[in-house]
């Protein structure tokens, strides 16, 4: 007997605005009781990116390859893990310390799956959706490169 | 074609997007880049590291060695420093 | 010149009532501007645990030791990884399909950090920290028993 | 000195907690388990397969071959099954 096909509802969002973690997990897991897991990330604007201080961050985007890049690599996470849902907003605009930049959530029945997912999707963010940071210190202002310590972490996904 | 320029590729390009109409013989976005730092200083300066440049073809990641015929959009930027 | 240390407060309960996932998050980054990344884990009761239906859960616990417990584990974490805040709670009592568990919340300045220290801290909770569960289906009642396959994740983490 | 159990190992013995003083011959975790299950049916029965057994001394695991001297709280559970 196979095993019943689980619904796993995607949200992806590219937006202004902040997002409410309490709300978009309400919204993956309500009336649902196949859920045993829920993995959160939220990413927050630090004051002290790599040592300069950060007086502001902005995030610039491609809006329309964004969110189909998002939504591929969701896709991927899905096919890989067992996953019953799956949210990944992302915020542009500016940004002052402290404040949210991005939120992936994972469901799934067991913890293994919801966490890795969540792991890859993040690494994945930061290394191939196309979204670019300037940061805004006392210094001056300047775009953020790129870490190689984050394409080593998204790396270690790819299928040998 | 139309081209799409990102963060400082962007800012030094000067522009966000434009129509091109590069010539048969550019096939390849290398050649693409080529080209296009050939045709004046600001592109020169844009792409003077061609080897930092990513780019993507109708919404997808590329190789700087894809083939550009019957792109619709090509986008030019950056490595990303989202999430 | 040493970095200065961060403050990493600490939270562990143990309570009946359930938790509200975004006043913690709240109360963990509040007016904090070094936080770039903060995981958390919530665990559910689900209705199909090991194919039999689960009418409800009834979670009983070790007091005294089990918050003992878990603060070890809470304070082997912050030794690990650099933490900015670290929360658990468990909760105990009786549980319909839905309801919450366990919430595990970790706030670091990088994503690593705080998904690798969330992910300790659940292995260990789910293997060491003592809390039972006692399961209600329609066959009748029994107790959960302890999973391979959890020891084997709560393993991983030691050192060699 | 104090014992507790747990779990169906509580269960089974009838109770959460009690007084029990064994004699100074006793002096392991495993030893323990052995005096007690001589102690009656019930007691041989919640304890009728040790190596599933987990114990603490004074809220701290401990393995079978632990010794009790100066235990204020012993306790018995069946492997823990939380989060």
């Amino acid at each position: 007997m196979t095993p019943p096909v689980a619904t796993c509802p995607v949200t992806v969002r590219i937006q202004e605005d902040d997002f409410d973690i309490a709300r978009e997990i309400a919204l993956l897991t309500k009336s649902r009781t196949d859920i045993g897991a829920v993995v959160s990330f939220s990413g927050i604007c630090r004051a002290d990116e790599d040592s300069a201080n950060i007086a502001a961050l902005t995030l610039e985007h491609y809006p329309g390859m964004a969110e189909e890049e998002i939504k591929r690599h969701v896709d991927e996470a899905i096919s890989r893990w067992p996953l019953n849902g799956v949210t990944a907003i992302h915020r542009v605009g500016r940004f002052m310390p402290g404040e949210n930049i991005v939120l992936v959530l994972t469901a799934s029945q067991h913890r293994q799956a919801a966490f890795q997912a969540a792991e890859f999707l993040m690494d994945y963010l930061k290394t191939s959706a196309p979204f670019w940071k300037k940061e805004e210190s006392a210094t001056g202002t300047g775009w953020v490169e790129a870490q190689a310590r984050d394409d080593e972490a998204a790396a270690r996904w790819t299928k040998s | 074609m139309k081209v799409k320029y990102f963060a400082w590729v962007r800012e030094r390009v000067g522009k966000a997007e434009e129509t091109i109409e590069p010539p048969p013989t550019v096939r390849t976005v290398a050649e693409l880049i080529a080209w296009l730092s050939s045709q004046s200083e600001t592109y020169a300066y844009a792409f003077e590291k061609p080897k930092v440049i990513r780019a993507a073809i109708d919404h997808a990641h590329v190789k700087s060695d894809a083939a550009i015929t019957g792109a619709r959009e090509i986008a030019f930027f950056p490595p990303m420093t989202g999430g």
